[in-house]
C-alpha cells in the first residue's frame, strides 16, 4: 500500500471518527456540571475511613483491585524490558568512558540529588494525606539517583545501583502488596479490605487504616521499577554495543 | 464553550492518530501513540470536572467546606498515566531492538512481513 | 476571578506560548533552551495558581516541578551535546529573565504568606527553580564539553 | 465555563499536541512532548487534579524524554557505526 | 467460596513476584516446575470455583458491598462464561508452561525465572479479565495482558520478523485500549457509574440510544474487536502469532483472541442491551456483517499461506468471524454454541501450534515448501496435526463441531453455509500442509511470487536443534485434541456450558444442546470438503494457486504499522455506520 492510499484511508476514517465524537460531545453533560454520583460516594467513602486525600482513598482503598492491576502493568513492563533489552549473543559490553561535566553542573548535581530524594520520600508518605502518593513520589526518587549520571558519569551511578537488588525490591514490593490484600481474605473479610488497622486521626500520617502501607507499597515498586526500567536502556546506549560484523 | 474540553479531547486523539499513520519514524510514532494517551486523560479529568469546586484532598481545607471535583475520575486518570507511561517504554524497547536487526526505523522500509 | 488567577493565566498563557512557539521553530539549541523556559514559565505560574485557588497543597506540584525540569533540561544538554557544541546557543536573556520572573513571584507570595513551614517550602522552591534554571542554562550553552562514551 | 485560565490551559495543550505530532523528527518531538507534559500538568491543576498533575510531572519531565532520547541515541550510535564500517 | 475469587488474580501474581525475587538463585529446572504448580494450582482454584458457580456469585473487593444498590467498590462476577474463560486461559497457560517445560534456549543471564514470571502474569491478565464486572477494570486487565503479550511476542529478540511483529502489535492494540478508555469515559459522563450492570441500567434511565451511546458503544468495541481481530481490524494477529515463541502462540490463539469476543458479548450483554443501549438489529448488523468479512478474508488468506504459523493464525482470524457471526445473532443457542465452539477451538489450535513447534526444532523451518516431505518419520506429530485438522474442519465428534452446529442451526440459511466453507477452507490449507510436510505428496509447489512471507530462515526455539522430541512437547498437542474430543463426547458437558451460558446471558432460558442430524452432516460435508481441497491441492498445485485477484486482499497486508492504523480508524467508521441506522431511527 502506498502512501497516498493510507492518508487517503486517515482522511476516511478520521472525518467517520471526528463526525461520531464531535455528536458524542454534544451530547455529553455541559462541561463543570454538579452531577458526580459515583464521585460524592467517594469523597463520603473515603472521610468515613479517615482518609484526607480522597484520590489514594479511592487508589489504595476503594478501586485498589484496579491499582494492583496497574502495579502488575508496570512490574510486567519492566520483566519485559529486562527480557526485551537482555545483551544478546553478538553483543558485548564496552566500558563507558568517563565524562567530562562542568563543576556548576556538577555541584548542582551533587546538593540536589539528596533534596530531590528527600522529596521523593515526603511525596509518598504524604500520599493519604495532600497531593501526591507512592506512583509520583517513586518516580521523584529513582530519577533523583539518576542526577549521578548528569553530574558525573555512568560509572559512578552503577556504583550506587545495583540493579539486581533493585529487581528484588521491585518483586518484594509488589509481592508486599499482594500480601497485604491477601491478609484481607485470611482475616475473613475480602480480597484488600481494609479493615485490619484503625482507622487512625483525620490528616496524620498513619491515618486510613491500610492505605499508608499499600501506598509505600507502591512507592518502593515504582521507585525501583522506574530505576531498572532506565538501567536497560541506559545499558543499551551507553555500554552494550555489536560485535562488529564482516 | 461547554463541550470545548472534549472537542479538544477529541482534537488530540485524531491528531495522535494522523501522526501514528503518517510517521516515518518509529520513535516518532511511539510519541505520537503518547499523544493519543494525552487524550484520554483529558478527556477523564473533564468530565469529572465541576464548577467552582477545588481538588477533593482535605488535607488543607475543612472537609465539606467547598465543593470537590469527582475524585474517581482522577484516580483513573492516574492510573492511565502509569500505563500510559509503562506501554511507551515497552514499545521503545522494541524499536530499539528493531533498529538493531533490521538497521532502520522506518516503518516504510520495514518489509518482511507481509502477504 | 482575583487578580492571582488574572496573575497564573497571564504568566501561563503569554510564557507557555512563548514557549511552545520557541521550542517548535529555528534550530536545535533554541528550542532546548525554550524547553528549559518551559519549567521556568510554568513553575511560578502553579505557585500563582496554588495561591489563586488558597490550597497550600497545590505547592508540591511547584516543588516537584522545580527540582524535575531542570534535570529533565540537563537530560537534553547531556545527552544532545554533540549537537550542541557545534552552535552553543544564547540563552542569558531568557534564562535571567525566567529568573527573575520566579524570584519576584516566590517573593511576592513569601509576602502573603504568614511565616512559618510554608514559607520554607516556598523559598526551597524558589531556590531550586532559579538555581536549577540558571545551571541547566549554563549546561546548555557549553557547560557539558567532552562527553563521549558516558 | 466561567474560567479562563482552563480555556487558555487547554487551547495550550491542543496546541502543543497537534505540534508534538508534526514534528518529525524524534528529538525535536521529544523537547515537544517534554512541553506537552509541562502543558498537561497546568491543565491538571486548573481542572483541580493536582494528583492527576504531579504523576504527569513526575512521568512527563524527565523520564519520558530521557527513555526516548537513549533510544534515539541507541539508534543513531547503530547508524554512525555502520557508517563507518563501509 | 466468592471471596476466593480475587484469588485467580492474585494466586498467580504472587507466584510472578516470588520467581523474579528469588529469580537470580534459581535454577532453570526450579523456575519452571515453581511457573507449573502455581498455574496448576490457580487452574484448580478456577475449576472449583466453577463448579460452584451456580448460582452466579459476585464478590466486591475490598469488602465495599453496595449500599442502596450502590457501591464505591468493583465487582467481580463469578457465572459460568466468565469462569469458564479464566479455565480455559488457566488450563492452556499449564499446557503452554508443559510444552515450553526446559524448552527455550538459555533465558536472560540471571534471570531463570521471567519467562515463566511472564507467562504466569499473562494467565492472572486473562483470568482478571474474564472475571471482572467493572468496566474500568476490564480495561486495567486488558492492558495487562497486552502488555504482557507485546513482551511475549518480541521474547526471541534476535530474531527480525518477532521484533517487528510485536511492536506492530503493541502499537494496534494500545491504540485499540485507548479508545476503549474514551469510550468508557463517555459512558462515566452519562450514567456517573463503571459497574457494568449500573451502567446499563444508568442508559435504560436516560431513554433511547443517542449520538453519545453510539460513539461509546463504537469505541469500546473498537478496542475488543482490535484484541478479536475482526477485519478490519485483524492485520496484528498474522505479524505477531507468525512471530511469536510457539507457547505463546497457543495462547494468544487459542484463548486472548477469543477473550475479546468474550468481551464484546459480556459488554454488550451487560451495558448495551436494554432500552436505552444499541437496538438488537444494529448489534446483529455490526456483528453479522464484521464477522461474515472476518471470515472471508480470514479464510482465503489463510489458504494461500505457506508460513505454517501464519497460516494458523489466518484460521484463527477466520474463526473468530464464525464466533462474531455467533455471538452477533444474538440467540441463547448461538452462545451456546459459540462457548462449546471456542473451547473445541482452543485446544485444537493450540495442538496444531504445539505441532508446529516440534517441525520448527527438528527442521529449523515453518515453511510448507522447504519442509516438503521432511517430516515423513515424525509419525507421531503427523497423526496430531492431521486430527488437528480435521477437528478445525468440525469433524463429529469434536467438541468444536458440537458447537458449529449448534451455532449453524441458530443463525441458519447463507450464514450457515459461511460457517461450514470457511471452516472448511481453514482445515482443507492445515490439511494440504500435512499432506505435504508429513506424507510429501504432489509435486514441490510453486513460489507465488515476492508478496508473501516464507517460513525459512527461523531459528529454532530450542538449545541447539533438536536430536528428539522431548516428551512433554508430543504430550501437550495429544492431551489438548483428546481434551477437545472429550468435551464433545462426554455426555452432559454441552448441556452443562449451555446452562452456565443462559443463566449468565439471557436469564435461565436454556436450550437443549446435543448432536442433531443436520448437524452431524453439516460437520461431515465441511470434514469432506476440507479433505478434497486439500487433495485439489496437492495433485493439481496450479489449479488452485493464488488467483489475480487474491492479490490486492494479500498486498492490504502489507506489515506496515501506519496502515493498520489507518485501518483502525476506518474500522471505527465503519463500526458506526453500521450501527447508526437505529440510532437515526430512535
Amino acid at each position: 500500500m502506498n502512501r497516498r492510499f493510507r492518508l487517503w484511508l486517515v482522511a476516511v476514517g478520521s472525518a467517520g471518527l471526528a463526525a461520531l465524537l464531535v455528536a458524542a460531545c454534544l451530547e455529553l453533560p455541559d462541561f463543570g456540571g454538579a452531577w458526580h454520583p459515583y464521585g460524592d460516594r467517594a469523597v463520603r467513602a473515603s472521610l468515613d475511613r479517615h482518609t484526607a486525600n480522597t484520590v489514594a482513598s479511592v487508589n489504595f482503598d476503594q478501586r485498589a483491585f484496579d491499582t494492583l492491576g496497574e502495579m502488575t502493568i508496570l512490574f510486567a513492563a519492566v520483566l519485559g524490558c529486562v527480557v526485551l533489552l537482555r545483551q544478546t549473543r553478538d553483543e558485548h559490553r564496552a566500558r563507558p568512558e568517563p565524562a567530562d561535566v562542568e563543576p556548576p553542573v556538577r555541584r548542582y548535581a551533587l546538593i540536589v540529588l539528596p533534596v530531590a530524594l528527600l522529596t521523593g520520600l515526603y511525596v509518598i508518605a504524604h500520599g493519604q494525606l495532600s497531593p501526591g502518593g507512592g506512583f509520583q513520589g517513586g518516580v521523584v526518587a529513582a530519577t533523583a539517583l539518576h542526577l549521578l549520571y548528569l553530574g558525573a558519569d555512568y560509572r559512578a551511578l552503577e556504583r550506587i545501583r545495583p540493579v539486581g537488588l533493585y529487581e528484588v525490591g521491585d518483586a518484594a514490593a509488589a509481592c508486599a502488596y499482594l500480601v497485604l490484600g491477601l491478609a484481607g481474605v485470611l482475616a475473613g473479610t475480602a480480597f484488600l479490605a481494609n479493615t485490619l488497622l484503625p482507622y487512625g486521626t483525620f490528616n496524620t500520617l498513619s491515618s486510613g487504616g491500610t492505605v499508608p502501607l499499600l501506598n509505600a507499597a507502591i512507592g518502593m515498586e515504582v521507585a525501583c521499577a522506574v530505576v531498572v526500567l532506565l538501567a536497560r536502556f541506559l545499558d543499551q546506549a551507553v555500554e552494550i554495543e555489536e560485535e562488529s560484523r564482516a | 464553550m461547554s463541550v470545548l474540553p472534549y472537542l479538544v479531547a477529541a482534537w488530540v486523539f485524531l491528531a495522535g492518530c494522523y501522526g501514528l499513520a503518517a510517521s516515518r519514524n518509529l520513535i516518532h510514532a511511539v510519541g505520537c501513540l503518547s499523544v493519543c494517551q494525552a487524550a484520554t486523560y483529558v478527556l477523564l479529568l473533564a468530565v469529572g470536572y465541576r464548577d467552582d469546586a477545588t481538588a477533593p484532598v482535605y488535607s488543607d481545607i475543612e472537609p465539606g467546606s467547598r465543593p470537590v471535583v469527582d475524585p474517581v475520575v482522577q484516580a483513573l486518570a492516574l492510573t492511565d498515566v502509569v500505563v500510559g507511561a509503562t506501554v511507551t517504554a515497552l514499545l521503545l524497547a522494541l524499536v530499539v531492538q528493531i533498529s538493531k536487526r533490521h538497521g532502520t526505523v522506518d516503518p516504510d522500509e520495514l518489509s518482511e512481513l507481509r502477504g | 476571578m482575583n487578580g492571582w488567577l488574572l496573575a497564573a493565566a497571564v504568566t501561563l498563557g503569554g510564557g507557555l506560548t512563548a514557549t511552545l512557539w520557541g521550542v517548535t521553530t529555528g534550530p536545535l539549541g533554541r528550542r532546548v533552551v525554550a524547553q528549559n523556559l518551559a519549567t521556568a514559565v510554568a513553575c511560578p505560574g502553579l505557585l500563582l495558581l496554588s495561591q489563586a485557588y488558597e490550597r497550600p497543597a497545590y505547592v508540591d506540584l511547584a516543588l516537584v516541578l522545580a527540582v524535575l525540569g531542570p534535570v529533565g533540561t540537563l537530560v537534553f544538554a547531556r545527552l544532545l551535546s554533540d549537537e550542541l557544541t557545534g552552535h552553543p546557543p544564547r540563552a542569558w536573556w531568557p534564562t535571567w529573565t525566567a529568573a527573575a520572573l520566579g524570584t519576584a513571584v516566590v517573593l511576592a507570595l513569601c509576602a502573603v504568606t504568614a511565616p512559618g513551614r510554608a514559607t520554607v517550602k516556598l523559598l526551597v522552591t524558589g531556590a531550586l527553580l532559579v538555581g536549577g534554571n540558571v545551571v541547566a542554562g549554563r549546561a546548555l550553552t557549553g557547560g557539558i564539553r567532552g562527553v563521549r562514551g558516558g | 465555563m466561567a474560567d479562563p485560565v482552563v480555556v487558555v490551559a487547554l487551547l495550550l495543550v491542543a496546541g502543543s499536541a497537534t505540534l508534538a505530532v508534526a514534528v518529525r523528527d524524534p528529538v525535536r518531538q521529544a523537547l515537544v512532548l517534554s512541553v506537552l507534559g509541562v502543558v498537561l500538568a497546568v491543565l491538571f491543576t486548573v481542572l483541580q487534579a493536582p494528583d492527576v498533575g504531579l504523576s504527569q510531572l513526575a512521568v512527563g519531565s524527565a523520564v519520558t524524554p530521557l527513555l526516548l532520547l537513549l533510544t534515539v541515541r541507541k539508534v543513531r550510535r547503530r547508524g554512525q557505526r555502520k557508517g563507518r564500517e563501509r | 467460596m466468592h471471596h476466593l475469587l480475587p484469588l485467580l488474580v492474585a494466586v498467580p501474581l504472587l507466584g510472578a513476584g516470588l520467581l523474579v525475587a528469588v529469580g537470580r538463585a534459581l535454577p532453570r529446572v526450579a523456575a519452571d516446575t515453581v511457573g507449573c504448580a502455581v498455574s496448576a494450582g490457580t487452574a484448580a482454584l478456577v475449576i472449583v470455583l466453577l463448579l460452584n458457580s451456580s448460582p452466579p456469585r459476585t464478590e466486591w473487593v475490598g469488602g465495599w458491598t453496595p449500599v442502596d444498590g450502590r457501591s464505591v467498590g468493583i465487582v467481580l462476577v463469578g457465572d459460568g462464561p466468565g469462569l469458564g474463560m479464566a479455565a480455559l486461559a488457566s488450563l492452556l497457560t499449564l499446557a503452554a508452561l508443559t510444552y515450553s517445560w526446559r524448552y527455550f534456549e538459555e533465558p536472560p543471564r540471571r534471570h531463570a525465572g521471567s519467562y515463566p514470571a511472564l507467562m504466569l502474569v499473562f494467565q492472572a491478565g486473562m483470568c482478571g479479565f474474564a472475571i471482572t464486572g467493572d468496566l474500568f477494570n476490564a480495561f486495567v486487565f486488558f492492558e495487562l495482558m497486552s502488555v504482557v503479550a507485546y513482551a511475549l511476542t518480541g521474547y526471541r529478540v534476535e530474531e527480525a520478523k518477532a521484533v517487528q511483529g510485536a511492536l506492530t502489535f503493541g502499537v494496534v492494540n494500545s491504540l485499540g485500549a485507548y479508545a476503549m478508555l474514551m469510550g468508557i469515559a463517555l459512558l462515566y459522563a452519562r450514567t456517573g457509574e463503571l459497574t457494568m450492570s449500573l451502567i446499563g441500567r444508568g442508559l435504560d434511565a436516560h431513554g433511547g440510544p443517542d449520538a453519545l451511546v453510539l460513539a461509546s458503544f463504537v469505541l469500546v468495541l473498537t478496542g475488543l474487536l482490535v484484541k478479536a481481530a475482526a477485519v478490519p481490524f485483524h492485520f496484528w494477529l498474522p505479524d505477531a502469532h507468525a512471530v511469536a515463541p510457539t507457547p505463546v502462540c497457543m495462547l494468544l490463539s487459542g484463548v486472548m483472541v477469543e477473550l475479546g469476543v468474550y468481551g464484546a458479548w459480556r459488554v454488550y450483554g451487560t451495558v448495551f442491551s436494554g432500552p436505552g443501549g444499541v437496538p438488537a438489529a444494529d448489534l446483529e448488523r455490526m456483528l453479522v456483517v464484521l464477522g461474515a468479512l472476518t471470515a472471508a478474508v480470514g479464510a482465503v488468506m489463510c489458504w494461500y499461506q505457506r508460513h505454517i504459523k501464519r497460516l494458523l493464525a489466518y484460521s484463527t482470524v477466520a474463526h473468530i468471524g464464525l464466533f462474531l457471526i455467533g455471538i452477533g445473532v444474538l440467540t441463547p443457542q448461538a452462545d451456546d454454541g459459540i462457548a462449546l465452539y471456542i473451547l473445541g477451538h482452543a485446544g485444537v489450535k493450540a495442538a496444531l501450534f504445539a505441532c508446529t513447534g516440534i517441525l520448527l526444532d527438528r527442521y529449523g523451518s515453518v515453511d510448507e515448501h522447504v519442509l516438503h516431505g521432511r517430516a515423513r518419520r515424525q509419525r507421531a506429530v503427523a497423526v496430531m496435526f492431521v486430527v488437528g485438522g480435521l477437528g478445525l474442519a468440525g469433524l463429529p465428534p469434536f467438541a468444536g463441531a458440537l458447537g458449529k452446529s449448534v451455532a449453524e442451526e441458530a443463525a441458519g440459511g447463507p450464514l450457515a453455509v459461511l460457517y461450514v466453507i470457511a471452516s472448511a477452507m481453514t482445515a482443507g490449507a492445515v490439511l494440504r500442509v500435512a499432506a505435504r510436510v508429513f506424507l510429501g505428496l504432489g509435486p514441490p509447489p510453486p513460489d507465488a511470487g515476492e508478496y508473501e512471507t516464507t517460513g525459512s530462515g527461523e531459528e529454532p526455539e530450542t538449545r541447539g536443534r533438536l536430536g528428539f522430541v522431548p516428551d512433554t512437547m508430543t504430550a501437550v498437542p495429544a492431551l489438548l485434541l483428546a481434551g477437545a474430543l472429550a468435551a464433545g463426547v462426554a455426555p452432559g458437558f454441552g448441556e452443562t456450558v449451555a446452562r452456565a451460558v443462559n443463566e449468565a446471558g439471557s436469564g435461565g432460558a436454556v436450550v437443549p444442546v446435543h448432536w442433531t442430524p443436520y448437524g452431524i452432516l453439516l460437520g461431515l460435508v465441511s470434514t469432506a470438503v476440507a479433505v478434497g481441497l486439500a487433495a485439489l491441492a496437492v495433485t493439481r498445485p496450479r489449479l488452485l494457486a493464488a488467483p489475480d485477484w487474491a492479490l490486492p486482499l494479500r498486498r492490504l497486508q502489507s506489515g506496515h504499522v501506519g496502515d493498520y492504523v489507518a485501518w483502525l480508524l476506518v474500522g471505527a467508521t465503519l463500526l458506526g455506520a453500521l450501527a447508526l441506522p437505529g440510532v437515526l431511527g430512535t
